[in-house]
């Protein structure tokens, strides 16, 4: 096996040292009873050759999708990455590295998150950020869960219907079992109603949670909606898609107590959906409470400023069963994967990215909704991302789009029991900086039937 | 020879109107942006990220990267984590067009070739646990522990069963008891014998019909292999309790004996560690779970199903377990990660998972045996692919702490062991040298330890002394935490 | 654009300390009846987002091609590269680095070089070798002109007709001027005869140019062709595939004096054929009147063992017109990429791959001979390649095999008055450990008509 | 934290049976390779190469490149070479699936995308030259140098010439005499003036009716324009001969004047330099070659043409030049470096290739600006995208040479500049900044320098000290040349 040193005559050698006569004496303190006997039922080893054309024949296999034209959104984009990302991500001082321990051996990668830390606080417009969640979904859970130490109230949340919908099964999974009740105010109009969403919050409600732009790429009235949560004590948490924050106004600026994000348009390839990044800040009062790794400045022993993994007395290495998360190994790469992008994006990119994104989803909102058998199916302002009414089979619809060479989606049945009927012939459609005038006329034009 | 100037924070290296990428205009015409978006929800100007160029960006990252030890450059025992060579094979099929291009809401008849990957893997893990039904979705170790528990959880509530309490050892890794909190449990915790195994009479002691789970790392934290495994599991079922397996040590033992096998009920991969994620700098990990049949209906989903075949083709698709605890996370679960541990488990098969986990007890007995004469070895002088010494001698007599031998291993080009953990050592260092490291290594490592040991113990409190900073003060920066960068006012 | 740094008010700031009052004063001097005035007609500059798309468009215009299964050679092979080759070739601290003239900050290419120096000669069986030449062609004709030096015999070399034909051109193209005669010895039997070669060979003559695996992909009498240069006190000069030495015997256990190779195979991609890798090696003897650049070891100011340019006074920026060559820049990451690669299969890997090519190409030969309208051309012993005699048109030929996703080739028509008449219909074919029993199955089924 | 045991010469670390890539069967049953071979063709073991890991691959390799500066990692001013930054796109591009793995034997129509790209490259360089035509063969400047005094022999040929000297300045680089040699001319070596400028009456006291070429760099290697190029252009047509314009400092005049207007008749590329190649730790170059119109029939082929074109797309074929002195080197170039100048001069466009030698230009001159007090300019106070100093005054004052500075600035984290040449100025440092680096780069190297220029004499003589070696010793490498590894006996 390619990967292994240990030649017969070493291994004997080793075996003598260890004084055994055989590498089977080395699991002798297995009880004979408890030991796997025979070979695992396995495939055969095969060779990097091998290998190498079963697999470029199993992704070709997956090509007729990625060979069409992507106006697929919903939480996961076709941005476009820079090549100098790929160039860093892969360097093997990065990539092969692990958690900073040792801060003498890690400047690197401490130096790395830090700057993430800070970029991801520049981009929210808040105080503190930690070094990376799982994905923006667990980001939004641990949120959730912080918000409930913040306001030590655990019995209750208010979710939007407009978030998320995979998000809000996550907090589902988590909180259930905590006994912590979930409201969801729907969001019939494709945002939310302020009055409604204030009537479901009490002041034993821990905090509000909302997306914007939301699921359906619509902006909720985020300053009101941070009003009626702090009327009653309770934490705003949002979920905000990165990029369009080279535009809209920043969780920071309307009253956002906890800001998460799904970190994936920052660079991060789609890969059939992870690994992503979660991205998680907070304003400074809470920082001691938040989830996960934090890497700080400090000074050596020489009186060198260096980077050090910080507060790790919430963690769960040291809290154990007290942690403010459970989570250990957290998303290295891709935090530094979007501290690359942010930064060669720098704020000028952004907001061209941003625009470009916003001004083709417009044009092609118009293209669609132009067309005989669709309509917008909110009218609310929207980003780069708007949900459309389908009159016909929207499975139907998927299959014509993809026959013409385009994918776009997802369309909500899919989402079982996460929205209301009347949803149920949505699609929605998304659009990043890749698109051009040309592939959304050809789109609008695959679709005039 | 290092740039200074290039490894300056980044946000010090912005100069207004330096640009690096650039978009082209949409091209539909000038249209205000008022026009489309609500004047309140615009910002005025775009967030205040720094402003550099694309040579900038490069330099940076570039001279930083060389900041760091890793695998790629350095011997890496950092016990518990598996550091192991992440093959470059893995590295560029995981790029290929076709697989890290796929949006996850494409249609399953778009991506059949994605699904019959996963499906492979969801048999291949749960062929080495031993243990039948595997969910892909946990993002990490700690993540597919919460996820295992969750499902515990709701298997027992299904059963009317009213089940509160988790034990594990005080070996555990804090992720153990962290998760439990999580799904919340009360927390119970053991002392571990002499022997550095489960004290089985006080296993006895708390076992009773609120107890849901017995968490346990087999082999432990301390490198050997509970062998009382199957009489715990015994007692666990007895009071109708259900055994986890925290399969971060999994790669002591594939081929060798199986979780399921051993009296397991439900297990963690850290997919990272064991099948080569790699590591990331701190992730993405991978901690799919497997557990026994009674569970599979609780198992979060999506889960890939082989259904019938179309045409002599299997068709793959999504399903969700019946009684599914739902989601842990959003889309289909870390693929790329999963992906790699793929590629490793179809390179190696069953002779090459064998050799992996036989060369990895070999190579920590003969570490540990090369050791053991000078440093204190608290728990038997044998191993599985990892082991615990204690510098507790050291640091009575000669003043020499766990961390100083750690921070002087850096000069002499290894990375330094886990230290302190498990908590249950003194001073512990814990060493695992991994299946790929050639006798040379072991050789060299064991001779700088044993030479370090000789040292003046005042420089070896000041060491490293070879690197670009030494000894961070960590409780200053705990005192007064400095995130991030702020410009100067 | 993406690469400046420099902002208007810099740009400002540099001019006042200059003492100018604009860029265009920094131009002052060139009169101004020579200025350019105005833009090039060039296209207008593109950012990234846009050439990725309009690049990936061009290389799929060329998938038709690559989508063929590769069984062309001359020269060129499609053997497998083990990723880890990549991995290296792309680390920045190479490819953006020059020739390695300050040792010291040069060690790691310079290590490099002499790891490649050393691995050509274990590889050739040489004593000496240079640090690359610009491709298998030239370093033949480097070869050559060096025999010349070596013999002082500067008019006249003999070289087989079985010699690839652009080599054959090349030579031309470097010796015409230098009015040396180039007699060419036909080999109408696919190997050279040797008594024919005696007869042109003369005390004038400089060297025997002689390739083995030859053109055709036939195995040449080495030994006796040696024993008939050196008779008349000329050189052998040899041209190899690399990975035939996994299998066959070295140039130097041969005879040959200056051995040279195409290290294309060596871990290079085709890349449309270029940049490739000129390997040279020779004798000890004529060391220092070899072309090209050369690493030595030595000890530094501490008596520490490292790294220089070696025997510069051989080199142009030291003997101008009396340099061994004109060469300057050269192929140093090639010889990187053919040092990774020789490193990744060692001796045991380097078999493996001859005897998988070697036994295909046999299966191929056995297959394709077997076909009505085929017959093997020459009835030689061969490598990995052998030459086909087709009862048709070969441009027909090769059509046909493109439909059925074949790339057969090349046909020798190719190359016009470089072979004789009765070797118009020929077509090579190639096999490389890259293909498998199935492909050449599939193969010979499209090629039954 | 160095790894001194990865960056061991590789069959140090060698071990008989060590492994890394394998090959499968070929599966074509047993046969004996005898059956196969002639025995006498068969080596009776496999060459001697060493016997490694994966993993010691990729630590040897990667500790290595740490020992390198590099464009990547550290300021690049070595002069003539046009150290640019190497934009990371082009690396993505150039290895994509339908660019990187094409046979250069497919069939033209299998290949129209790659033949229009190598077309429309044809047609820019053709244009910033202003030069009709253009091939792409050459495989680097030196190749380039060779092929156009080929072309240039071959038209005297034709013509009836017998034309036998090539004249070039003093400051030529070594590759012109040394094409010229290869070529079968004479060569003719004129003074330069104290201006640094061509000596324009002694070049006429040269010319003659035997006189083929004049080769001159231009701007010229102490970084200076010819101004007088058009006069030395019209006195080399007056007897019949051409002039070479040697490109390697295009970098100074894209956009700026062409070396087609001011009088030059061929020129080579460098590819590798001026459009970013990028260098390869000393090539891949490419250096392609423009002529005027009378010339084309000679170049060497193939080259692409446009014919006409089939249902609205333009066909792309290869053509070989009626009278072309016929191949320099096997297939069509060194594609993958001349894609990587495509993609260069379509990012930039004619606007960005004009800022790439206004800025180059600009930062050479800011450099020179803020040395030119404490180090000697031998030629004018102004330059073009490069200059030399020289060091001679410092010499001799206080011993420390144009090395000594050199091997200092290694320390300051700085790439040295050229040195000791162009041979005209003694103890010549010859700075190219290049316009990829910023102003506060550029200070930094200026305050270095100045530094450096009061350190102590016999520190400087044994810089540098921070580098694994230091001072090389030359002599003894050439007295007694150790040029491969051999296992001790
Ligand atoms: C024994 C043990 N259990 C659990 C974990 C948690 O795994 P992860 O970091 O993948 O969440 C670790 C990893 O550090 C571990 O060593
Ligand atoms: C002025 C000059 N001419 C010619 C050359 C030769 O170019 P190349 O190294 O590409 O062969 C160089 C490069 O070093 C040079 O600087």
């Amino acid at each position: 096996m390619s990967y292994l040193f240990t030649t017969p005559d070493q291994q004997q050698e080793m075996l003598n040292t260890i004084g055994v006569s055989s590498v089977e004496d080395l699991f002798s303190h297995i009880p004979d009873e408890l030991r796997f006997r025979g070979d695992l039922n396995l495939p055969v080893g095969k060779t990097e050759l091998e290998l190498e054309s079963e697999i470029r024949a199993i992704a070709n296999r997956n090509r007729n999708g990625t060979e069409l034209t992507c106006f697929l959104g919903g939480g996961v984009y076709d941005h476009f990455i820079p090549s100098a990302v790929d160039e860093i991500a892969q360097r093997g001082e990065y990539y092969t590295a692990y958690t900073p321990y040792q801060a003498e051996a890690s400047q690197g990668s401490l130096q790395v998150f830090f700057e993430y830390q800070t970029l991801i606080c520049e981009l929210l417009g808040m105080d503190v950020s930690n070094a990376s969640l799982y994905e923006g979904g667990t980001a939004l859970v641990e949120a959730a869960l912080m918000a409930m130490r913040v306001t030590r109230r655990h019995r209750k949340i208010v979710v939007l219907g407009s978030v998320h919908p995979e998000y809000r099964e996550i907090l589902s999974t988590y909180l259930e079992q905590l006994g912590c009740e979930i409201v969801v105010v729907p969001a019939l109009e494709g945002v939310a109603d302020v009055n409604l969403v204030s009537d479901s919050l009490d002041d034993q409600t821990a905090c509000l949670i909302v997306q914007s732009p939301n699921f359906f790429g619509h902006l909720e009235s985020m300053a009101e909606l941070a009003e009626a949560a702090h009327q009653k004590g309770a934490l705003l948490v949002s979920s905000t898609d990165p990029i369009s924050l080279g535009l809209l106004k920043q969780p920071g600026d309307l009253g956002v107590d906890i800001a998460t994000a799904e970190g994936q348009p920052l660079g991060i390839p789609m890969q059939y959906g992870g690994p992503f990044l979660g991205i998680l800040a907070c304003r400074e009062e809470y920082m001691r409470k938040m989830p996960g790794r934090v890497i700080g400045t400090t000074s050596d022993r020489l009186g060198n400023s260096c980077f050090v993994l910080n507060l790790q007395a919430r963690e769960q290495h040291i809290r154990r069963d007290k942690a403010t998360s459970n989570i250990c190994t957290n998303q290295g790469l891709l935090a530094l994967r979007a501290t690359v992008y942010l930064t060669l994006l720098g704020p000028q990119g952004l907001r061209e990215a941003a625009e470009r994104c916003c001004r083709l989803a417009h044009y092609a909102a118009e293209r669609l909704t132009a067309l005989p058998n669709f309509e917008q199916a909110f009218d609310q302002p929207f980003f780069k991302e708007f949900a459309l009414r389908y009159r016909g089979d929207v499975r139907d619809l998927s299959r014509r789009a993809a026959e013409a060479g385009f994918a776009i989606g997802p369309t909500l049945d899919r989402f079982p029991g996460q929205f209301d009927e009347s949803m149920r012939s949505l699609v929605l459609c998304a659009v990043t900086e890749k698109r051009t005038v040309e592939e959304i006329d050809r789109l609008a034009e695959a679709l005039s039937f | 020879m290092r740039n200074q100037q290039a490894t300056q924070l980044i946000f010090e290296l912005s100069l207004p109107g330096r640009r690096a990428t650039r978009f082209p205009d949409a091209g539909v015409g000038p249209r205000n942006l008022t026009d489309l978006l609500p004047a309140s929800a615009l910002a005025e100007t775009p967030p205040p990220l720094p402003e550099v160029t694309e040579p900038d960006v490069i330099r940076h990252f570039v001279n930083l990267s060389t900041l760091n030890m890793s695998v790629d450059t350095h011997f890496y025992p950092l016990g518990s984590c598996t550091m192991k060579y992440n093959p470059k094979r893995h590295e560029r099929w995981a790029s290929l067009p076709g697989i890290v291009d796929l949006h996850p809401y494409l249609s399953e008849d778009r991506i059949q070739g994605m699904l019959a990957v996963m499906y492979e893997m969801q048999e291949m893990l749960a062929e080495i646990a031993g243990l039948p039904a595997v969910s892909l979705q946990p993002a990490a170790g700690a993540h597919g522990e919460l996820a295992a528990l969750l499902t515990a959880a709701a298997y027992f509530r299904d059963r009317g069963e009213q089940r509160t309490k988790v034990i594990f050892p005080a070996s555990a890794h804090g992720t153990n008891p962290a998760s439990a909190a999580i799904a919340g449990f009360d927390c119970v915790q053991l002392e571990i014998s002499k022997t550095g195994l489960v004290n089985i009479e006080q296993l006895k002691s708390k076992l009773d019909h609120e107890t849901a789970v017995f968490m346990i790392t087999n082999p432990n934290t301390v490198g050997l292999f509970e062998r009382d495994i199957a009489e715990i599991s015994r007692l666990l079922h007895e009071v109708g309790g259900l055994v986890y397996i925290d399969g971060a040590n999994m790669n002591a033992i594939l081929g060798i004996t199986r979780p399921g096998d051993f009296g397991g009920d439900m297990m963690h991969y850290n997919v990272h560690k064991t099948f080569t994620g790699p590591h990331g700098a701190g992730g993405p990990g991978a901690g799919p779970i497997a557990v026994r049949d009674f569970l599979e209906p609780y198992l979060p989903g999506p889960i890939v199903k082989r259904a019938g075949h179309a045409d002599g083709e299997f068709v793959y698709s999504l399903v969700n377990p019946e009684k599914s605890i739902g989601r842990m996370r959003s889309f289909f679960g870390n693929v790329g990660i999963l992906l790699r541990g793929y590629f490793y488990l179809k390179t190696l098969g069953a002779r090459g998972v064998r050799e992996v986990s036989e060369t990895a007890v070999l190579n920590a007995n003969y570490l540990l045996e090369k050791l053991k004469d000078f440093l204190y070895v608290p728990h038997g002088d044998r191993c599985m692919h990892e082991f615990v010494v204690s510098a507790k001698e050291l640091q009575t007599k000669r003043g020499i702490s766990a961390m100083d031998i750690a921070k002087r291993l850096l000069d002499y080009g290894f990375h330094a062991p886990t230290v302190y953990f498990p908590l249950v050592v003194p001073e512990a260092l814990m060493i695992e040298p991994t299946e790929t490291e050639s006798k040379e290594t072991l050789d060299a490592f064991a001779a700088a330890l044993r030479q370090i040991a000789g040292e003046d113990p005042e420089f070896l409190q000041q060491a490293p002394h070879s690197t670009k900073n030494s000894r961070p003060d960590d409780v200053a920066a705990a005192r007064h935490p400095v995130l991030k960068w702020t410009s100067a006012p």
